[in-house]
């Protein structure tokens, strides 16, 4: 098979594993590369918003996260799969390779997300679960906490290296780790 | 003796000696120490120079109000001008300068113009500097420009860093003295999230000079504990050395945090400053109030401050102003200072004070009796003013109390509450109160601590009319008590006009000290009394703001974020040269040694046009449209029709606006009945994506059609040339390409190199046999490649942008040039495509007269009569043998391309009747680069106008 | 009394107590021939030229706040007529030439200075665009040239010239360009019109206006109901209000735009720059301030101030162009409620109601206009048929579909 | 300024795009006689000094246009809602 098929990071030349930034102590925060299989964008067709959700609920091995009205971001399931499943009551656009999502954690991961997103991260606001889509230095983001503070970041592809850049340099005074 | 240490006391540390310089001069200081402070304990008074008289001038406050003491600090691209010498905390190695000074701050030829002062008053220049005409562009205004400005701003680029950052809380209390304490303590202990932010480099406000006593202790213990306190809790937030600047519809406040400003260099990592947003539930300003001057003769000379000032000295810096203190004010604080100065063994009395004699310094008092006594320092204090500026920063206006002769906090509602002396208690225990009332946003109200009071009373003194000497109200703008009074003989009656033509107020520190004395002026003047005359409007910055801290770090490189292409990287590896065009870095051209954007440019298109090019067309806009009614959206998106596309087929479209002018164009392509992928230029994807979102979700929401932007998903570049089929075919599975299976304008879901998925459009903006390919974005640099390869045979090369648009102006496409906004579908030639049997958006207006009008200016080709000209866009065009004038343009020239094939320079331009003129040979007018030459009107394609290639 | 360094000596001997009012503050009489609503740049210049120029008799001037407290009391007083469209160019040009003569002819120093104005560019795209403008203005004799970034570095050696995101490729330099002592000017066409007998009536709002049978008669007042022939509404940021008063419904939007002044420099920046890759352009007052500005909020609005995104981006910018900014401190900031028509072009012009006359829509670009705007509509009120350079500027260009938009953004107001 | 988007919750204005006013209705017809309502419908606004009903995309967000109700005198954000939902009451009205 041609090494076309392998894919190439957004950020192969951007993120390097290492540790950065104020060197006292542990890292404030832990900065990781995820490349999830598949991300699919689903949209419910007019009216089917309800079965839709119920759809996806039921998905084994389906991750279903908020992406606007009666759209989700699905990892797991293949477009094709999906799209068999969901034929007629709703559009599924695969972004797999459009998105570049980071995992930011660490005890100072909401620090750093609040010098770019006025979303209210306290936990009582956002908890666990939940996603936003929100700005961050002037790209659109969607955001998803996974933990107490442990959160994913997705940006479109093509940003990915200027909010890296953004993103670390933010984190410069808290010491961060990229692994 | 002027200033000096007192030897005990002060919130000082005495073992840590701190050396700085002013103007050269070196001095020392200790740690707890402001700039100010260690100046005057060392003996030097005077510190900065007026704005128009030049006076010598001293500290009058001890804090952010100061309107005198401002510093050129540091050097080089650190250097910042006007810095308060009141608000910088001393650090070792301190540099500071004096500013509007010449030769030297003792000795300032400026000057001068304090003589000719009976002429300079409020406004003169408006009367004058008229005659001769010419004067005053050579002589008068470059006099006016020299005198400008105070200090001066670094031409170096600043080093630092600085951040911004949103924050949220329930309650955000702003000032820490016993009001904002108290405010904050009550909301900390009812559990809601507290955010306490004070300028002060320590929390405490006027406790950390004050002799108070609180809760049977001294009041700077009492605020120690309350910090601890505070500082121990989860739900609080401490801000030291953070000022809120202003306050913003949505209860949003901005705060500068100066995260690093008293230290030489900001530690590595660390920004200087750091910009908030603050997004309050509940805000308490506990801001306190400003001492106000007595507009007295000499009320300017170095050494007399406001009495505040002198006990901040005193108290908390362990400095003295003087030895004998002449005490003038009109309110008790007269006795509370007083008292605190003999506490430290000075001399101060109580003086009712006519003139101040000195010049730089304090040299003698003359009392209203006549009487002159001798005096180093002078405290004054014309009372209070409640620091209500960030109330009144969204429109409304403080209102007047006679008692305490005082401006006091409008109601704003409940989000935005004043307690303390910012609302006009004047009494500690007042103070107490009302900030724990305040901050308690559940239960019971906090229980306040026992305090001493010290009564207030004030008796209204605002000009002391016998005065002989300059008395100022504004201090750093010069303006005098006269110039008020002269404003309103002169109609400047109005509180507005009088602060505009008499510049009141208008200097750094915005009035906090003078606009009162200011108001009560006039209003004596003008017959009127104070509430009527009113204030001028508050606006921010409450203090100034670096622009620095705003920008944050979107600067230089990150002003806004770069955007790259899948295939950046394979491109970076041909050696491109990227250009920026809307975010995106576009590669340019692919230069081989030697060459240059022409040279290279031109290489490119010969080679494609002559084999095969490939082209790197990601940052096309892509928007996936699915739904039953997908079709119907197009059609009422484009003018021309989509609904009728077969399965397989892509069309170009073209789009208006509502007000019939074109908006976007490009190839829209029908992969399934209810599944289409549309394209847009790359200047206009975000544009055409909300129009989409507003056309469906407002004037079309019953249509079952989702939509939105796969532009990132895809690595698309376009495959152009002759031999572009052949290379194709070596990558893509199964049958092979053909006329049949991909016919021009095809649209295709394929496999290449074995199993990878990809969309494959039949279609050419460089008019040559052409494909564009499609592929998962993490592919894209490895298909490249593969394609690279494939092509090897036929010397594919990579072209870039510039490559692109030569072609495209040999082929006549239109483009950004053409597609300016202001054009319709027949001035490009494409009316043909509006559709008349539907609605569309832009149809109604596109039909108006004018633009349809035969004189409008539409798209032709024009090329050189003589093929050495170099055509340049933004030439006009005049009719031959017309003499340059607006009635005689006719047109300018949009675009233009060296062509490799023709080897002339063509182009495409707008021209009055175009059409109906081919053939016409016309003027070319470019009197900016005076170049001016013939050309001929031609048909926009001006290479193989049918299109033969297309289909080789 | 003439403003001269004599009177101003004279004055001072006597410690600057005889000076008269620059204007009367006037109570409204009864009935005036003419009517001007507004008391901004365009008002008192509108009334200062029926009264010099055109020997119209018993006129007003009705301003509801302080003389000046509208646009012409906060703008950042840039003049230029480096415009694009035939419609424009014209016009800004006389404007310029009456700007060039005014100090002298209304004998009071507004301080119109020509200390260049320069246009940035960044891409080609944008030098072609200049270019094309550049020439537009050459044809019709307007001076104007064409710099490269060496010409540029020459006249602003820190500038960022090496930020590879946003190079300096050069700009558009109208010499003749400049500002103005934006408050002289109302208080110099104010004082101009009352030693012409002009009243200027401050603190006179404009409640509704009086029209019988299709006709204007007068207009209401919160001083009480006063009579005309003819009425000229000069209301800039509320002019959709003031002409509903008369039924109309006018192609205009009120938005709010902000601008800043830093605090007092040494003169650093000569001229007047503006940044082309983002909004931010910025000149140095005689009092040593920057005073600088950017784009409009975009939103609707009628309150004078804005809001912190635009404070943002307009500083982001301005240190983009500018990095040795950072150091210097913005010092207040406030808004002014824009006129912003569908096209980004005024109108001059009578309606539908007879003896009403509009002027509006000046977006951005009002302050450079005064003194033609005031002699273009007093030449319509006075002769009721249009000036020649003002022609272009018909209320009922956009049912006929000739819009002058130079920035090709439609009807759009939000983006003009 | 805050808004509180119905999909999203309460934002800051930065992440909105304004677009004027929500009130006139896109005419229906696209024949001659129907030239004025058009000229209307693009062109005039009553843009009123108070309460107003105005387009907003939130676009920093979850790109759903909205309609929100705002005091252009004072900028006080009294609701906003999905611009469908607005649509469909003012057909109701109608
Ligand atoms: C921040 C800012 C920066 C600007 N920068 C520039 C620039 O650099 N160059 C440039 O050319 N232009 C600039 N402008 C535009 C320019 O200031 C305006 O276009 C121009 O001043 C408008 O004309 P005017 O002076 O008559 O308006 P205004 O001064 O606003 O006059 C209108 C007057 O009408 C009064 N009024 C309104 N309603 C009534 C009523 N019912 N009854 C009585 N009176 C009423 C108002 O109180 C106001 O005083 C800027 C504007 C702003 C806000
Ligand atoms: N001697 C007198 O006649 C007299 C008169 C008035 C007040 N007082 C006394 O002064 C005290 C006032 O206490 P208080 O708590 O009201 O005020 P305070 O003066 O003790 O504290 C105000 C604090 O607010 C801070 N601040 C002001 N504006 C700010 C901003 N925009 N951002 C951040 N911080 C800001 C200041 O730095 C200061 O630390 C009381 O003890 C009162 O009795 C005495
Ligand atoms: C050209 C120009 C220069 C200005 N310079 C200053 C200044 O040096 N100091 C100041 O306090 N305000 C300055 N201002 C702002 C005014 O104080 C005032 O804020 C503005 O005219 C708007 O009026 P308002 O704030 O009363 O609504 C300036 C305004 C303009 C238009
Ligand atoms: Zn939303």
């Amino acid at each position: 098979m041609s090494e076309a098929f392998t894919r190439s990071s957004a950020l192969a030349n951007a993120a390097f594993p290492g540790r950065f930034g104020a060197d006292q102590g542990a890292p404030g925060v832990v900065l990781r590369v995820l490349q999830p299989e598949t991300l699919l964008m689903v949209m419910a067709r007019v009216g089917k918003g309800k079965a839709v959700a119920e759809a996806l609920s039921k998905w084994r091995g389906a991750r279903v996260m908020w992406a606007g009205p009666e759209q989700w971001y699905v990892q797991g399931p293949t477009h094709a799969a999906l799209e068999k499943a969901l034929g007629g009551v709703a559009s599924v656009v695969d972004q797999s390779h459009g998105r570049v999502t980071l995992c930011v954690s660490g005890p100072k991961a909401r620090a750093v997300l609040a010098k770019g997103t006025p979303v209210d991260l306290h936990t009582d606001q956002f908890a666990i679960g939940k996603s936003a889509l929100t700005q961050m230095a002037h790209v659109g983001v969607h955001l998803t906490r996974t933990g107490g503070d442990e959160f994913e970041v997705s940006v479109f592809r093509g940003f990915a290296e200027s909010f890296w850049e953004w993103l670390t340099e933010m984190s410069l005074e808290f010491g961060f780790q990229v692994t | 003796m002027t200033g000096f240490r007192l030897d005990r006391g002060g919130l000082i540390d005495r073992t840590q000696k701190l050396d700085f310089s002013f103007d050269g001069a070196s001095h020392s200081g200790f740690a707890g120490d402001t700039l100010a402070s260690a100046l005057i304990a060392s003996g030097r008074q005077l510190m900065g120079r007026s704005f128009k008289y030049h006076r010598p001038r001293g500290v009058i406050t001890a804090g952010a109000a100061e309107p005198n003491a401002l510093v050129e600090l540091r050097q080089g691209g650190r250097k910042e001008a006007n810095t308060r010498a009141t608000m910088i905390e001393l650090y070792d190695g301190l540099v500071a300068q004096s500013q509007n000074r010449w030769p030297s701050l003792d000795f300032d030829m400026g000057a001068i113009t304090s003589l000719a002062s009976s002429i300079f008053v409020a406004g003169f220049y408006y009367k004058t500097f008229m005659w001769p005409k010419s004067f005053w562009e050579k002589i008068y205004e470059p006099l006016i420009r020299k005198a400008a400005g105070l200090g001066t701003a670094s031409q170096e680029a600043d080093p630092d860093r600085y951040e911004k950052a949103y924050s949220h809380c329930e309650l955000l209390v702003i000032g820490s003295g016993p009001a904002g304490l108290m405010a904050a303590l009550a909301g900390a202990r009812s559990g809601v999230r507290v955010i306490l932010a004070d300028e002060g480099a320590r929390l405490g406000g006027s406790l950390l000079f004050e002799n108070e006593e609180i809760a049977g202790q001294s009041g700077f213990d009492w605020a120690q504990a309350v910090i601890a306190e505070l500082a121990s809790m989860s739900n609080v937030t401490l801000m030291p050395r953070t000022t809120i600047f202003g306050w913003f519809d949505g209860n949003v406040f901005g705060a500068v945090e100066r995260v690093a400003d008293h230290v030489a260099i900001p530690p590595h990592n660390i920004p200087r400053q750091r910009y908030w947003r603050i997004f309050a539930g509940k805000a308490v300003l506990a801001a306190g109030a400003e001492e106000r001057p007595i507009v007295f003769g000499g009320n300017d000379v170095p050494g007399v401050m406001t009495a505040s000032a002198m006990r901040h000295y005193a108290n908390r810096y362990a400095v003295a102003a003087g030895q004998n203190i002449a005490v003038f004010t009109n309110n008790t604080s007269g006795q509370r200072t007083i008292r605190d100065l003999q506490s430290h063994g000075l001399n101060a009395f109580a003086a009712n004070i006519v003139d101040v004699k000195g010049r730089k310094g304090v040299e003698a008092a003359v009392l209203s009796d006549g009487s002159r006594v001798h005096c180093d320092a002078v405290a004054m204090s014309g009372g209070w003013s409640p620091i209500v500026s960030l109330m009144c920063h969204r429109g409304a206006r403080p209102v007047w109390n006679d008692t305490l002769s005082a401006f006091l906090p409008p109601d704003v509602g409940p989000q935005f509450v004043a307690a303390g002396s910012a609302a006009g208690k004047f009494v500690l225990s007042d103070c107490l109160a009302d900030g724990a009332a305040k901050g308690t946003l559940k239960g019971k109200v906090l229980a306040t601590p026992k305090c001493r009071d010290e009564t207030f009373e004030i008796t209204p003194m605002w000009w002391v009319k016998q005065s002989k000497g300059k008395a100022f109200v504004d201090y750093q703008n010069d303006a005098t008590a006269k110039d008020l009074p002269l404003a309103a003989r002169e109609g400047y009656n109005h509180i507005e006009l009088a602060k505009r033509y008499t510049t009141t107020g208008m200097a750094t520190d915005q009035g906090k000290l003078g606009n009162v004395n200011a108001i009560a002026i006039l209003a004596e003047a003008t017959g009127k009394s104070i509430p009527e005359i009113g204030t001028t409007t508050f606006r921010p910055f409450y203090t100034p703001v670096s622009f620095g801290a705003l920008a944050g770090p979107f600067c230089g490189q990150h002003f806004q974020p770069v955007r790259k292409t899948p295939l950046h990287e394979w491109a970076e590896e041909q050696g491109a040269v990227f250009v920026e065009t809307g975010l995106w870095m576009r590669s340019a051209w692919f230069p081989q040694q030697g060459e240059d954007w022409l040279a290279s440019a031109s290489r490119e298109v010969l080679a494609t046009r002559s084999g095969v090019g490939l082209c790197d067309v990601s940052t096309l806009g892509k928007i996936d449209v699915q739904g039953k009614d997908a079709g119907r959206f197009l059609d009422i998106l484009y003018c021309n029709t989509f609904s009728t596309l077969a399965v397989g087929k892509a069309r170009y479209g073209l789009m208006l606006r509502e007000d019939g002018i074109v908006m976007d164009d490009g190839t829209t392509s029908r992969l399934a009945d209810d599944h289409f992928v549309m394209t847009t230029t790359t200047a206009n994807a975000a544009k055409v994506m909300s129009h989409l979102e507003f056309v469906h979700q407002a004037h079309f929401p019953e249509l079952d059609v989702t939509y939105t932007s796969v532009t990132e998903q895809w690595a698309q570049m376009a495959i152009a040339g002759p031999r572009a089929r052949e290379t194709l075919n070596k990558i893509i599975d199964g049958a092979a390409l053909d006329d049949v299976n991909t016919p021009y304008m095809a649209a295709r879901e394929v496999t290449i190199l074995g199993g990878m998925s990809a969309r494959l459009f039949r279609i050419s903006f460089s008019g040559e046999h052409a494909y564009e390919l499609a592929v998962p974005a993490d592919f894209g640099g490895g298909v490249a490649r593969a394609i690279m390869q494939a092509g090897a045979a036929f010397r594919i090369v990579p072209y870039g942008v510039e490559a692109l648009s030569i072609m495209r102006v040999e082929k006549g496409h239109v483009a950004g040039g053409e597609l300016n906004g202001t054009t319709t579908a027949g001035d490009l030639g494409l009316g043909k495509m509006m559709s008349t049997k539907k609605d569309y958006i832009g149809r109604m207006m596109a039909g108006r007269g004018g633009l349809v009008d035969p004189q409008r200016q539409c798209v032709v080709g024009i090329r050189p009569l003589d093929k050495k000209d170099k055509l340049r866009s933004g030439s006009h065009l005049l009719t031959r043998g017309a003499k340059p004038s607006l009635a005689n343009d006719q047109g300018y020239i949009t675009s233009v391309a060296w062509s490799p094939m023709l080897k002339i320079w063509l182009g495409l331009a707008l021209l009055s009747h175009g059409r109906t003129r081919i053939g016409e040979v016309v003027q070319v007018y470019d009197g900016l680069r005076n170049q001016h030459m013939l050309a001929e009107i031609c048909k926009p394609a001006h290479f193989d106008p049918e299109n033969a290639r297309l289909h080789v | 009394m003439k403003y001269s360094v004599f009177s101003l000596l004279k004055n001072a001997f006597s410690a600057h107590q005889n000076w008269a009012p620059a204007w009367r503050d006037a109570a409204p009489k009864p009935a005036y021939d003419v009517i001007i609503v507004g008391g901004g740049g365009h008002g008192l210049a509108t009334a200062y030229y029926l009264a010099k120029e055109f020997g119209v008799k018993n006129i007003a001037v009705l301003e509801k706040g302080w003389l000046g407290s509208g646009n012409i009391g906060r703008n950042t007083t840039i003049i230029r007529s480096n415009y694009l469209l035939p419609g424009n160019n014209p016009f800004y040009e006389l404007s310029m030439k009456l700007w060039e003569g005014l100090e002298q002819d209304f004998n009071f120093n507004a301080m119109v200075s020509q200390r260049g104005v320069l246009n940035l560019c960044h891409t080609d795209a944008q030098r072609d665009a200049f270019a094309r403008r550049g020439n537009g203005m050459r044809i019709d004799g307007v001076d104007a040239e064409l710099l490269d970034v060496h010409a540029v570095r020459e006249m602003y050696p820190f500038f960022d010239y090496e930020n590879p995101r946003f190079p300096i490729k050069g700009g558009l330099l109208q010499r003749r360009g400049g500002t103005v002592r934006h408050d002289a000017v109302a208080w110099g066409y104010a004082r101009g019109a009352d030693l012409r007998g002009v009243d200027i009536i401050q603190h006179c709002e404009v409640t509704g206006i009086d029209v019988v049978s299709g006709k204007v008669v007068g207009v209401q007042t919160s001083r009480g109901p006063i009579k005309c022939k003819k009425l000229g509404l000069a209301t800039a940021g509320n002019s959709s209000e003031t002409a509903a008063m008369a039924g109309l419904k006018l192609p205009i939007e009120s938005h709010v735009l902000q601008a800043f002044v830093s605090e007092g420099l040494k003169p650093f920046i000569d001229g007047v720059v503006t940044f082309g890759a983002g909004h931010f352009y910025v000149s140095q007052s005689d009092k040593g301030g920057l005073v600088f500005g950017g784009d409009i909020d975009g939103y609707n609005s009628y309150a004078r101030r804005g809001n912190l995104p635009m404070v943002e981006h307009v500083v982001e910018a301005g240190v983009a162009m500018i990095p040795s900014l950072a150091r210097v401190r913005v010092l207040r900031s406030w808004g002014g409620i824009m006129d912003m028509s569908m096209d980004g072009s005024p109108i001059i012009d009578k309606t539908s109601v007879h003896g009403l006359y509009l002027n509006a829509g000046w977006c951005y670009g009002g302050f450079k206009a005064t003194p033609a705007s005031g002699f273009c509509f007093a030449h319509l009120m006075a002769k009721d048929e249009p000036k020649d350079e003002a022609a272009a500027y018909r209320m009922d260009r956009f049912e006929r579909g000739y819009m002058i938009d130079e920035k090709g953004q439609g009807a759009t107001p939000n983006l003009h | 300024m805050l808004i509180t988007c119905p999909h999203c919750g309460t934002r800051p204005v930065e992440e909105f795009i304004f677009n004027g006013d929500a009130a006139p209705s896109r005419p229906r017809k696209v024949d001659s006689d129907s030239a004025g309502q058009w000229f209307e419908y693009v062109y005039l606004r009553d843009n009123p000094k108070g309460w107003m009903d105005e387009y907003a995309h939130h676009s920093g967000g979850c790109r759903q246009w909205l309609v929100v109700t705002r005091n252009t005198g004072t900028h006080e954000v009294k609701a906003a809602v999905a611009v469908g939902d607005y649509v469909r009451g003012k057909a109701k009205l109608k």
